[in-house]
């Protein structure tokens, strides 16, 4: 049968796990369509989605993560996945955080492809040096300290992309460092307005502001790799960003832990904010497609795809019980610590990635956090009625 | 004869300057694209590229990947002539009848109905998305080019309806008259006598329908299949692309590629454009 | 193939309720087979409107209308065997002027060979032969026109209606297109209705005048009858060029007492009837007299050549005279005016209509 | 008789189509819309649950549609007259009698030919402090220029006006240098005569002239001006934060990205209840005008 | 305030090189302070390019202009305080008829009352007082024109230059402005210089004609001079209508011995030489003549009311006379022809130069 997959991984090591899964499907007598949609983090994407559900022909495949999952599933589109599930089995083979995430009322509509683990804080270690930097800052006050030192140097202690979701990205360790779990959990997840209220609150988005004051003018509209590329390139000193950031560097010819330094974003150790892409499977009423979809499920959910996949994203399985030889450091790390958090209770879906609420409400949200980062007359206060406000959407 | 009043150099200086002005952009597209990596990386944006470097602009045309797909523009690009030759062609084609009718049989109410077609040219097409989707779905067109073009022909009516009545309003009624006196009826009359007299503003509309419909996006992402996505989809996959080598010099070959075909109508057609519009495409 | 037409309580409303205009209130008109008939009439007195019911163009709100007898409300133009010269010519800007000929024999399947045949009679009869490839934009006023009376031609119809074929024609031109009207009227006797608002065109070239105004008819005859009877002071002072003189007074006496007094003179005249009237009076009958009681100042002398146009300050207004180019008066000039009487015209001066 | 019935017939028959379809389009399109704003429909359409006015009350409570009409109100002002003026002063110039006035007419007008999409990255990059202009201009030397308009919250959408009037100017300039080139000659010699100088010349009688080119010019260009959507998402995609976010683009994040259709349905409204203030009007003339001109 | 006009060895010519036409070939004109000076000439032969350049509005490619006697090359247009009439007016669209009247005092920057004051005066005088509020598109042809002379007036310019003011009006109405504008120059007594290829126009306005053609002056002289002595063939054909008739023929003999032969006819007449002449009769002066011996076959018969025009074939071509309207001569009658003589105009048959 035929798979049309909609996606937006377009850039070059996302391209090259897609084509593996595409190879994948084609040794299996499949047809492989690749609708791959660039842009906005997926905004374009979803405009084609549903364009294409309303039209009654809808993907096999697409590329849908987070509570939007649900959303799409209470719309009654998705395809249940639960004969594929129990056939492989999938209850016993992800973590129950990761398979709550895939269903909707207790039925598999989607399957995980990797994990990503938000709050990273990477450096170029030539740079710190330069400046005089001893090590990675393990909290905010080392962080500015060390900032402080690159600015001095003549660096750009900060390498930021510029969109909306970039500036939530960046928010999103700094209430997490700054906040702790607890405060995390009942901000961004059940959105209390007490949470949204608080000190804690006030104290994240001073630091926040003061961590923009490090951050250089023409970040506005700059993609998250070109930020990556500017500590490549020792420009810059700092990058927040997600373990994607790795492939950039790997791509680059970097090593990590020589050229590069990677660890938890300043008081982040021992949490774990988790990315998980998934891909939801469509209804549809042709049966060698119906077929082909399940064939795209278990390949999805296959160890080899799962290997090389995770290995040019940068990511890490979904998988538990893989074997992680081939992973460098970073994901080695990654993976340790996504098993130690998930016992730990450090374990937390990323809001900036929209893995923490649905899509009107990180987007309400991502409205005030990227207002305040961009408006410096904007005072915490006014950041925080506005997130209270931004909580009610529905 | 007035002109002598005013200093010229002035007119000229202001001229340039506003020439300046608009050719900054497309410069910046032609000179980086022409650029090699590293000049991008160290010159600035106005810098004169230091060689000749087709390179990127081959790539950008038949090589660069987006996804998995590593065709470059070339399959987008004919989607989109695919797409807007017949779309153009169609839209043009009935909104001259239109207008044919609007003008020149007029019938009680015809100005009404008029009034109320001229909103859709004002219409914001996000509007339209969803519903028209569920349309095509029940057409079965969804995700082809034939529901794509028919959308442009739909979406493009209202326009060309309205340059084509007004064009019209102006050919005396008299010349009608003297053909149905020598026994032309509706059609011949449209085919023999209108149709001859309309070049001026067939050429606006084509122009004009032609760049709306190279151009669009909107339509193009939402309404096409896999196969079937025109260039502006192709050249924002390839330019929305993140990735830390991003070769803007490929970008910008693309980009320039994908604007091609309506700059070129503009520079070869453009005194068409601006003549038809004086014959009274657009009055007041 | 001359037809008659038979115009018969024809009416023209336009709009409706409260806006309905009625632009032609009960016209009735016969043209005789071959005859050429003049409308005239002053700008918007219905005359466009009746020419396009004619042409079955419009339809007429009531009324009747015949061609060669035969009944053609509701038949379409191209079935009523009719050609039409329109003011503008309604030349077809793309087609070369052969085209133009032959597009109506064209549409009424004429075979090519037959059609080529056709258009270079219709070519040479019109000393057109030379331009047959042009377009009407490369040809001058006086071309264009003749191509449109080409087009008119080619299909010999029934019936030819002319709308203000040569006002937009200079006035050398106009003279000449005039007479080569007239010379294929003769030519090819075909019924013509010829719609003006020119009173020289009028008079030269119709077999019979027909004068409205408002979409009411005043008169209907031959040119002669209109020029030296019109019907009432309106049709006088339409007719001729320059106008005719009107001279408001007071008949006394009768028989040969009868004496015509006014404001500043009396004439002895024959009168049709005592009290107020108007006496009409045309240029060519009035006199420079230097023995005349009924006197005035020259306040404008208007030499043309063949004539010179005198115009006197009188007591009843602004009396012209055509005098022999020989004349000679001055601006300021006292001069004494005679009427030679014959060629009185009289009207009541109420109703201005014609006294007798 | 027939054949005169179906003449009548005939051509209303012909537009039938077109009218049936494009009346569909418009207004079908646009009663479905305003149905979707009354209910609560988000990743999809949804027309089970009816909310009233609800969608209206929290879009008119939304900080970010207010900055939307804000900018929408600060872009059309200043794109449309900038736009004109820009236009028509080239307009004026390239009437002077010009050498090379096709290829410059053509250097103004290019723009229009290309949509967003193609240039909204060199636009980009030209407007970016440490890429563009600023960067330029430091490179040569004058270290205090300053051109950050792009990346602070405030100036953003007079980035959006300056590329919107980019694009638009070789408009109005061709459509004024119709108007100019259309007026009689001897109006202006008889201006001359009279005794009045070029600026009074332009000022007094021939701007009056154009007054319906300038009506005409400022309909399209505000109707494209409540349409822009390519331009804001290409330049700035209504960033810094929402700061240069206009309806229309906010109309396409709230129903396609962020699943609330329902309240994208609603600003659709509004805005189709702006474009029908500045249209009817016009409407109105159009078709009052010369009720029975021939 | 009647200046002189003093125009010397004018040239014009458009553009450069090969492309160069030389529009005006060495135009040598004065007009006398108060003169009416018409201009006449078929369309392209310059009249409207030598007025451009009387008014500033095109510079002379050589040649010397005074106007009063001062020197105006290079003067601008608005100081030579002059006023020109265009034929398509050229009202200011936008503004009311007495802001246009009095746009050219406000930019002399005549104080708001005087200006007010002239508005009105001039309004009086072409009866326009009503239509002060109005636009132009409000008002009819001829209102338009009356505005169009209004805004010239009021400035009581040194020269009135017009540019056919009057070739957008239709037959009648022209007849009216015609006077109007005599009656004005009467009345001011300013110079005048009026382009026009009407030539009745230019009979009954001018005081002087000027006839050019392809940028050469003709003729130049008063109307009478024109009509009855016109310098050659050309002139002779452009002005007089119907046109005057030319008879191409050969003298023989001398004196009283003298007599004209042509193709079908000979004619004792006073000869001014011996050869191949071509003699030039005006329509009034050829009489129908039972007896003559010079026949023809009358082909049309034109009736204009006042005087009936016979079209005649002969064997020199067409020739036209004008009868009394009482002639009774029908199409195809075979009438004689006569000349009365004394109304001869002879010339070259070669170069059509007048002889004596
Ligand atoms: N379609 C129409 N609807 C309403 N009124 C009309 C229509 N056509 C003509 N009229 C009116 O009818 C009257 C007569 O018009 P018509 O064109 O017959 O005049 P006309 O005598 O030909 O004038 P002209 O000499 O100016 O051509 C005018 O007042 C005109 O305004
Ligand atoms: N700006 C110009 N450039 C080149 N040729 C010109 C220009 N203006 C006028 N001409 C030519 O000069 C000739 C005389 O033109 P002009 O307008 O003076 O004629 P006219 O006698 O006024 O004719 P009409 O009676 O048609 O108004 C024409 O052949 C015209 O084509
Ligand atoms: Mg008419
Ligand atoms: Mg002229």
């Amino acid at each position: 049968g035929e798979v049309e997959v909609l996606h937006w991984w377009t850039s070059g090591g996302e391209a090259k796990s897609v084509s593996e899964l595409k190879k994948i499907m084609q040794s299996k007598g499949h047809t492989w369509k690749d609708f791959a949609v660039a842009g906005g983090g997926g905004d374009n994407a979803m405009t084609v989605l549903k364009s294409r559900v309303v039209a009654g022909n809808p993907p096999a495949a697409a590329q849908i993560k987070g509570p939007a999952l649900q959303e799409w599933a209470s719309e009654g589109v998705l395809a249940n996945l639960d004969a594929t599930a129990k056939a492989e089995n999938w209850d016993s083979l992800l973590p129950k955080a990761i398979a709550d995430g895939m269903k909707y009322k207790g039925n598999y509509i989607a399957v995980p492809v990797n994990v990503h683990r938000v709050n990273w804080l990477w450096a170029n270690a030539a740079v710190l040096k330069k400046s005089g930097v001893a090590g990675m800052p393990k909290t905010w006050t080392e962080f500015f300290a060390a900032t402080d030192k690159i600015k001095k140097a003549g660096f750009i202690p900060v390498a930021t992309g510029g969109n909306a979701w970039n500036d939530l990205t960046n928010f999103e360790p700094v209430a997490l460092g700054v906040g702790g779990v607890k405060f995390y959990n009942d901000a961004f997840v059940k959105l209390d307005p007490k949470a949204l209220n608080s000190d804690a609150m006030k104290k994240s988005l001073e630091t926040f502001r003061k961590l923009k004051g490090y951050t250089d003018a023409g970040a506005v509209g700059r993609d998250w790799n070109i930020a990556t590329a500017m500590v490549i390139q020792e420009k810059a000193g700092f990058q927040l960003m997600g373990d994607w950031a790795k492939g950039e560097f790997v791509a680059a010819g970097k090593v990590p832990g020589k050229d590069f330094l990677c660890a938890a974003a300043p008081g982040n150790a021992g949490t774990y904010t988790f990315n998980v892409d998934s891909f939801a499977m469509f209804k549809l009423k042709d049966a060698a497609a119906q077929k082909a979809q399940a064939d795209l499920a278990v390949a999805i959910m296959g160890p080899e795809f799962q290997e090389v996949f995770n290995l040019n994203k940068g990511s890490i399985p979904v998988r538990l019980n893989m074997n992680m030889d081939k992973f460098d450091e970073c994901a080695k790390l990654s993976a340790k610590e996504f098993v130690d958090t998930a016992k730990s209770g450090g374990l937390v879906p990323s809001v900036s990635q929209d893995m923490a609420l649905k899509p009107a409400a990180t987007g309400a949200l991502k409205d005030v956090v990227s207002q305040f980062w961009n408006d410096d007359k904007m005072t915490p206060e006014t950041a925080m009625k506005n997130m209270v406000k931004a909580a009610t959407t529905k | 004869m007035i002109t002598k009043h005013l200093p010229r150099a002035l007119i000229y200086g202001i001229l340039l300057i506003a020439a300046l002005f608009f050719l900054a952009p497309l410069y910046v597209m032609l000179a980086t694209s022409f650029k090699d990596a590293a000049q991008i990386r160290s010159g600035n944006l106005l810098s004169w590229p230091n060689s000749l470097n087709f390179e990127s602009w081959q790539l950008a045309w038949s090589s660069a990947c987006t996804g998995v797909d590593c065709r470059g523009l070339k399959p987008y690009f004919v989607n989109s002539v695919i797409m807007a030759v017949p779309a153009v062609l169609i839209s043009t084609a009935w909104g001259a009848i239109n207008g044919y009718v609007l003008s020149l049989w007029k019938f009680t109410g015809s100005e009404v109905l008029f009034g109320f077609m001229l909103f859709g040219v004002f219409m914001p097409f996000q509007v339209v998305l969803l519903p028209m989707s569920q349309v095509l779905g029940y057409l079965g067109l969804s995700s082809s080019l034939g529901g794509l073009i028919l959308v442009h022909c739909i979406a493009g009516l209202a326009g060309t309806t309205l340059f084509f009545r007004n064009y019209y309003t102006a050919i005396p009624k008299e010349l009608v008259n003297a053909a149905r006196i020598d026994g032309a009826g509706f059609w011949r009359i449209f085919f023999r006598i209108v149709i001859p007299m309309s070049t001026p503003i067939l050429m606006v509309t084509l122009i004009w329908q032609f760049t709306n419909i190279w151009n669009d996006f909107l339509f193009g992402v939402a309404f096409s299949g896999a196969d079937s996505k025109p260039i502006t989809v192709g050249l924002n996959n390839m330019a929305n692309t993140s990735s830390s080598v991003k070769s803007y010099n490929v970008d910008m070959a693309a980009a320039v590629i994908a604007g091609l075909p309506t700059m070129l109508v503009y520079v070869l057609a453009g005194q068409y454009f601006v003549k038809g519009l004086t014959a009274g495409a657009v009055k007041g | 193939m001359a037809a008659s037409l038979h115009i018969a309580g024809i009416r023209k409303v336009f709009g409706k309720g409260a806006k309905a205009v009625e632009v032609l209130k009960k016209i009735d008109i016969d043209v005789a087979p071959g005859e050429f008939l003049i409308l005239v009439g002053p700008s918007g007195c219905g005359k466009s409107t009746l020419l396009n019911i004619i042409a079955g163009l419009e339809e007429p709100t009531e009324g009747e209308l015949r061609i060669a007898g035969k009944n053609v409300i509701g038949v379409a133009p191209a079935q009523r065997d009719i050609a039409m010269v329109f003011q503008s010519y309604a030349l077809y800007p793309t087609m070369s002027v052969a085209d133009n000929i032959g597009f109506a024999l064209e549409m009424r399947k004429v075979p090519k060979a037959a059609r080529l045949k056709r258009i270079h009679e219709v070519a040479a009869m019109l000393q057109i032969e030379q331009l047959l490839d042009r377009r009407p934009a490369q040809l001058s006023g006086g071309q264009r026109q003749r191509v449109a009376m080409g087009r008119a031609l080619a299909r010999d119809p029934q019936l030819f209606l002319f709308d203000e074929p040569l006002s937009n024609l200079d006035a050398k031109l106009r003279v000449e297109m005039r007479a080569e009207i007239k010379r294929l009227h003769l030519v090819s006797g075909i019924t013509s209705v010829y719609v003006t608002h020119d009173q020289i065109e009028a008079m030269t070239l119709g077999s019979r005048i027909a004068v409205m105004k408002d979409g009411i008819l005043q008169q209907i005859g031959t040119p002669d009858d209109i020029y030296r009877r019109p019907a009432n002071t309106y049709v006088a002072g339409f007719i001729g060029s320059p106008t005719m003189n009107f001279i408001a007074g007071q008949v006394d006496g009768t028989g040969a007492d009868a004496v015509f007094s006014f404001e500043g003179g009396e004439l002895r005249l024959p009168c049709p009837t005592v009290g107020k009237v108007t006496l009409g009076q045309r240029p060519e009958h009035i006199h420079l007299d230097p023995d005349a009681t009924w006197r005035g100042e020259v306040i404008l002398v208007e030499p043309t050549g063949a004539d010179t146009y005198v115009v006197v300050r009188t007591g009843v207004g602004l009396i012209t005279v055509r005098t022999p180019p020989s004349t000679q008066v001055l601006m300021g000039d006292v001069v004494g005016l005679s009427v030679s009487g014959r060629h009185n015209n009289w009207f009541d001066a109420q109703s201005g209509l014609r006294l007798i | 008789m027939f054949m005169k019935s179906f003449e009548n017939v005939l051509p209303k028959l012909v537009i039938a189509p077109g009218f049936v379809l494009g009346f569909a389009f418009i207004y079908g399109f646009m009663i479905w819309n305003g149905v979707l704003s009354v209910t609560s429909s988000r990743m999809l359409p949804n027309y089970d649950e009816f909310v009233g006015l609800e969608q209206y009350v929290s879009l008119w409570e939304m900080d970010r549609w207010l900055v939307a009409l804000k900018n929408l109100g600060i872009f059309s002002v200043l794109y449309v007259g900038g736009s004109m003026f820009l236009g028509m002063g080239l307009a004026i110039f390239l009437d002077q009698k010009i050498r090379f006035e096709g290829v410059l007419r053509t250097v103004y007008l290019y723009p229009m030919a290309l949509s967003f999409i193609v240039t909204g990255t060199a636009w980009k990059w030209i407007l970016n402090p440490s890429l563009g202009l600023e960067k330029l201009m430091h490179d040569l030397g004058w270290a205090s220029f300053h051109f950050d308009w792009l990346v602070q919250s405030d100036t953003a959408i007079y980035c959006v006006v300056i590329a919107g009037i980019w694009q638009s100017a070789g408009f109005a300039m061709a459509l004024s240098l119709a108007g100019l080139r259309g007026i009689d000659d001897s109006i202006i010699k008889a201006a001359q005569i009279d005794g009045a100088s070029l600026p009074r010349i332009y000022w007094r009688i021939i701007l009056p002239i154009l007054r319906p080119v300038v009506f005409s010019t400022v309909l399209v260009l505000s109707h494209l001006s409540i349409k822009s959507f390519d331009l804001v998402m290409a330049l700035t995609a209504g960033g810094p934060g929402y700061s240069s976010d206009v309806p229309a683009t906010f109309m396409y994040v709230m129903s396609f990205t962020r699943g609330q259709i329902g309240l994208g349905a609603a600003s659709a409204t509004m805005m189709l209840a702006t474009v029908a203030a500045i249209v009817v009007p016009y409407l109105y003339s159009e078709l009052r005008a010369k009720p029975h001109e021939r």
